[in-house]
């Protein structure tokens, strides 16, 4: 029984911050939110020099090995900061999910660049009429010859813009969870287009558009038909790593606010002496360390590979995402106007805070998914009896 | 009880009604039609619709007819508001001189300064700001520290102000200064009615969370104002800011702002998908519109309750801040929902390609944190209500 | 344009005012509780000599004829002072629905006598699986020679121990809407039985059980299968009834609160002074005075007649029966300890909440209905557009 | 991160289980078995049961040995905990006594408090309760006026205490009282360890709202306390009482609790219907149960976060504040959706023909009133977390 970080991932999340806190002002991340590419190269290659990249990546790769919660922790000190760029999609999205899935020869084409620094990923998934399950992919793969053709369009996947290879999810038959596969495709294959799209966090995000696109059919990852397992994983671990961001974010922007709510002067003493502003400030901290508790949790799972863990990310996503812009909201009103002012860095948070939220299915989507494992674990203990 | 308007009023709105659909441009109102992306073009476009709507006399309706109004009953003035919110047709370009500069006016000056600046109010010949908050007296702006020296006919005033609001459009300011720094805060404050253009003005634009730039700092420095321009009495500013302060909180057309905005959430919710069905089908999104529409009717009776109070000739006491608190909380979460049921979407800024309705449900959401914060915090209101309304005493 | 009471209104409140405040202390109001009628007949025969059981019945069966408005501003000054007793049942349930539906006959009949105070009444409608529409409507009357034959249990209803007088509905076809029928049936009759329940507020209500009771045709209101319409519009007034005591009961535990809080002294200083205390007093006048609003203007539409009434009933309900819960819910908070005793006064108000809010549907059943006409309306524009 | 026990304590889990199934009545959890009815009868089963978990060791588990416990790993009463409350199976008659007054004594006690109190607290000889609140002073507790005056050998006692737990049912009080009368209020407070039996004490029940009287009021006078039985140092007694709040307010089981009372929500949706429906099948009260499990979920987590501290050696801190305020606060929305899913059947009381379950879920509502107000009121949490985790200014 030991709920907390171990002394190596506390010692982890300490050496990000220290270089964060150097190379990650939040002058850099405004300046990132109006750079087309949203990254500075050199701080890329510092973090995979750090062994950022290669963390939980295996060491053959040139990956440390380290457990999924130590690259959670990682991922909330870069939440904190708002690091921009894509660290997520590429380790994450990309590398992890090629680390799970991917043949051998995959894996040894692409993941030691991944770990060096010198290639990075998206994994695209689609997302039509709003689906988030297996009926939201209606962009096609069709066999030819020795290979497959795609077709269609996804929409707003994060990274897009400067990803090397993108793991795409097409579908190769009608069938709803089972006919999905992925692929891997070269960002510069001819008939794929990318229109970048703008969220208000100034994250890079964009539709690509596949017209008759064509791979071969080594760019299978998994098996034809077999996408779908490979795609809920990786997800539960992109959901993961936003939490991780969020709960990041959401410390660092109650930290701002109790630091004004001490220094800041308003009928005589400071406002943080008044309850109205004190009570906030309290209830930031329930929302941070509560959002903290269920991601170590959800983290933890998923790394044991436990059967809880699909619930587990659900709750801490239906949570963090909702706690982080409810702190953020709330430390604007802490600060008043001058939270209101694009001069102050309030409204970064607040806006990487929303886009979180929203991303992955929002607090009502999950909590759906809660209810209904509730539901199943009530049948089941009724059943028992 | 009686929520209905009396005939002649209701004569009026016709009239209102066939002269908005005359004179709005072509297309007003649909997805279509688009005022100019150009600050400077669509101030214009501002202005000249505020000359339109004032040669049509309705401008100032309620103000005396000596001062340049019509000298008509409240009632027709609410008429009006309804029509242009029903048409989301502009309020005017000049809404801070006439819904709260001359109204104070109105009630505290003199008969040279009523002579001097109503009907140019109302003309728009004077466009107004409020120079109010400072950087070191927000919610308490009795803290303010602009000073106002006198020397002979003359206060010189220096200091800062902040998010004064149109302070870049505006040549006229409304000014609250310290006039006697021994005295108890609340004690030492006059009002000042400044010419823009005196020396010593410089205006700063701020930007906001959105984007925008509606706010700015004005800098004050060895400014020097007739003292004829003093608003009430020397000292005696507290009261005239509060009798002013009552106009800024009072709604107005809030309700039907808010009934506007509700309307196209629903349609919104009709027109987008969410988990494969139209949000519309989701009941959590149903019991969300549900609760919004709930408090939608209370601002809407809130704004019909400042009606009453307003056409029985009451001026807007603490009682408002009940409504400015309730309207600015709902204002969030009205504004929010629309991003939500847009989901990933919701965020996309107006430069992207994808983006619904020009971005104006992103824009809505962030615009709204600033509801809770001007015109006097929520924090601030729930003081007045607890210890002005329900007599709790001061902390 | 004119959103207040008008003078006589407030007059008549003004007087129920004070004639509760002597007629009603609160410690009648625990007797009663403990009474298994509930009432004090002495009390009622006071109320009916000043008219109050007439106010909004025709003249001439005794009553004053005025508006719904009036009687909703006196039923908030009984909710102000929780009086107890089988006003509501009686006067809403029973009488305006006889006054509104009932036959010359049947009103000659009972209306005098219920305006003298001589005689009570409650309306029966049934609520099977939970359902407050004509589905819930299970009890049988069958038809036999002249008359009726009523068979089954009606749960839950409001006043059922004292009333002569029971408007029950009854289904006589299997039609959902247009399968019941409204009968005028005497307590007394045979075969029937009253089973008290007890609800936490100590209000009056029982299980009605017919077993085989008789009635006569003459005992039919309005027409054989077409009650739904009559019931409908009975339980609008008394839903709207119950948000009048919400809005009066609310008040008064709002005031209650407010004067504990100038007075109770806690770190040397008046309670109120501090600004969690003092927020939520601002928070309970908000929820106050917004269902005020909405009661007053729901009680106009309904006696206009008009057809935005039944969305504003359920839009004041939505809001009267959680907003009491809430405020009352808040008194015990800002009295601490001393709100949580049988002594202190505080959860009476806060068990008659619980039991409006969940009355006659609670906040989600009606929030549903609000959905559905907003959906109404919004086709209804685009269709004209 | 590890939430798995060691092979040993779950060895131990084993143990209980089956200590658990051999020892608790037959029929215990199903809704056959019921409790006596009489308070009496109830409070001798439940002093019996206290006995047979002391006779199987399992009363003071991680105390030392030399004063009556079974000096083991704090690892094992986790264990214990979690099985009884799975089991729902009574915590013990006297956990004011087991729970905080006991480690306070291991605390601050002296070695003759130690020897004299500990394991007769464990085998339920010495029952407690503690004399905290007082009429003036329940949120600022440090403001009690309960006096205590030297003489010779003895403390001289007069005062009032109120909400006192268990008072009536206790023979021994743990008893704040103030020593020094001049000093500022928190320097002048002592803990006092009181036979009940001491002449000049009165018990008086209060009845709550949920008609039950858990709590008294109980009256001091002239109450003669020997000198022996301060515990720590005189007028040091706010020291003993922050570590003591500590042990009052850090949770233990609260998660389990609220595990097992939100699965018997779910079950309850399953067997109810509203509008025609399984309410399990209406999405809003899934809604609200997914949001009870979220917030079950953390609950459960800060009691395994306290635990970890626990084993590694910690003591209860300012942070358990945070646990207090968040369970105590989603106590209340867990226990009011049980109410609303019956609906107005939720109301009924205990002697109605109709009432569901023997009138649980509405006693859970009323009694969790009471949550946020005991052991420090919600406000008071707050304030804790501002100023003693955050740093914020006192007020």
């Amino acid at each position: 029984m030991f709920f907390d970080l171990t002394d190596e991932q506390k010692a982890i999340k300490k050496a990000a911050r220290d270089m964060l806190e150097i190379e990650c002002p939040r002058s850099y991340v405004r300046a990132m939110m109006d750079d087309a590419r949203g990254y500075q190269p050199e701080l890329w290659k510092k973090m995979a020099d750090l062994g950022w990249m290669g963390l939980a990546l295996p060491e053959r790769y040139g990956g440390a090995g380290l457990e999924f919660l130590s690259l959670t922790g990682l991922i909330e000190e870069m939440g904190r900061f708002l690091l921009p760029g894509p660290f997520v999609s590429t380790v994450v999205g990309g590398g992890l999910t090629l680390a799970a899935a991917g043949s051998p020869v995959q894996q040894e084409s692409i993941l030691p660049k991944l770990v060096r620094g010198d290639l990075l990923m998206t994994l695209a998934v689609g997302t039509d009429h709003g689906r988030l399950d297996a009926g939201g992919v209606q962009n096609s793969a069709v066999r030819q010859g020795d290979g497959f053709v795609l077709n269609g369009i996804v929409r707003l996947v994060p990274d897009a813009q400067t990803a090397d290879i993108i793991l795409l999810a097409a579908r190769t038959s009608q069938q709803h969870e089972e006919g999905l596969t992925l692929f891997l495709v070269d960002a510069k294959a001819p008939g794929l287009s990318v229109h970048p799209q703008y969220t208000t966090d100034g994250r890079k995000v964009a539709n690509l558009e596949f017209s008759s696109v064509r791979v071969p059919s080594t760019a299978v990852v998994g098996r034809v038909d077999g996408a779908w397992p490979i795609i809920a994983a990786a997800q539960r671990r992109l959901t993961l790593s936003l939490c991780a961001e969020a709960v990041g974010g959401a410390g660092m922007a109650m930290e701002i606010s109790v630091e004004y709510a001490k220094t800041r002067v308003a009928f005589g003493r400071p406002i943080g002496m008044f309850q109205a502003i004190k009570h906030k400030c309290a209830n930031m901290l329930v929302q941070v360390e509560s959002g903290r508790f269920l991601l170590y949790y959800a983290a933890w799972l998923l790394q044991e590979g436990a059967s809880e863990a699909p619930e587990a990310v659900a709750v801490a996503k239906a949570w963090c995402g909702d706690s982080y812009t409810k702190v953020a909201s709330d430390g604007i009103q802490v600060h008043g106007g001058i939270g209101m002012t694009w001069e102050h860095d309030m409204h970064l948070f607040l806006k990487r805070a929303k886009v979180i939220e929203l991303s992955s299915g929002d607090s009502d989507y999950h909590a759906e998914h809660i209810a209904k494992e509730l539901e199943r674990r009530a049948t089941a203990i009724s059943s028992a009896r | 009880m009686d929520l209905t308007y009396p005939p002649e009023a209701e004569a009026f709105r016709q009239e209102v009604i066939a002269w908005l659909q005359a004179n709005l441009p072509s297309g007003w109102g649909t997805p279509q039609f688009k005022l100019p992306g150009d600050p400077k073009q669509r101030r214009a476009w501002h202005v000249d619709w505020h000359r339109k709507m004032h040669a049509a006399g309705y401008v100032g309706l309620t103000w005396p007819k000596e001062y340049g109004g019509q000298g008509a009953d409240p009632v027709m003035s609410m008429m009006l508001n309804e029509e242009l919110t029903r048409f989301e047709a502009p309020q005017g370009a000049n809404a801070l001189g006439t819904r709260i500069v001359g109204p104070t006016i109105i009630q505290f000056g003199n008969e040279e300064q009523k002579r001097a600046h109503l009907s140019k109010i109302l003309s728009g010949e004077e466009m107004w700001c409020l120079g109010m908050s400072e950087p070191g007296a927000g919610s308490d702006l009795a803290s303010l520290q602009t000073r106002a020296v006198e020397e002979g006919d003359f206060f010189v005033v220096n200091g800062q102000k902040v998010w004064t609001s149109s302070a870049h459009l505006a040549n006229y300011i409304y000014l609250l200064v310290r006039t006697d720094p021994t005295a108890e805060k609340h004690r030492g404050i006059s009002v000042l009615l400044v010419d823009m253009k005196t020396p010593g003005i410089v205006v700063r634009p701020l930007k906001q969370i959105t984007g925008e730039s509606e706010f700015n700092e004005v800098f004050l420095q060895d400014v020097r104002v007739p003292r004829s321009n003093l608003l009430g009495e020397k000292n005696q500013g507290w009261r005239v800011i509060m009798g002013q302060l009552g106009y800024e909180r009072s709604g107005g057309s809030r309700g039907m702002n808010c009934q506007r905005a509700l309307e196209d959430l629903v349609r919104l919710a009709r027109n987008t998908y969410r988990n494969g069905k139209p949000a519309s089908e989701d009941p959590i999104i149903r019991r969300k519109l549900a609760q919004l529409a709930i408090e939608v009717n209370i601002v809407r009776l809130t704004d019909y309750k400042e009606m009453t109070i307003q056409l029985q000739g009451g001026r807007p006491g603490p009682e408002t801040s009940f409504g400015k608190l309730f309207w600015s909380e709902l204002n969030q979460r009205l504004s929010s929902v629309g991003v939500q049921i847009l989901g990933l979407e919701g965020t996309l800024s107006k430069q992207s390609s994808d983006v619904v309705k020009n971005g104006e449900y992103l824009y809505a959401f962030l615009r709204a944190y600033g509801n809770t914060i001007e015109m006097g915090t929520s924090e601030i209101q729930r003081n007045i209500i607890g210890e002005r309304v329900l007599g709790l005493p001061r902390g």
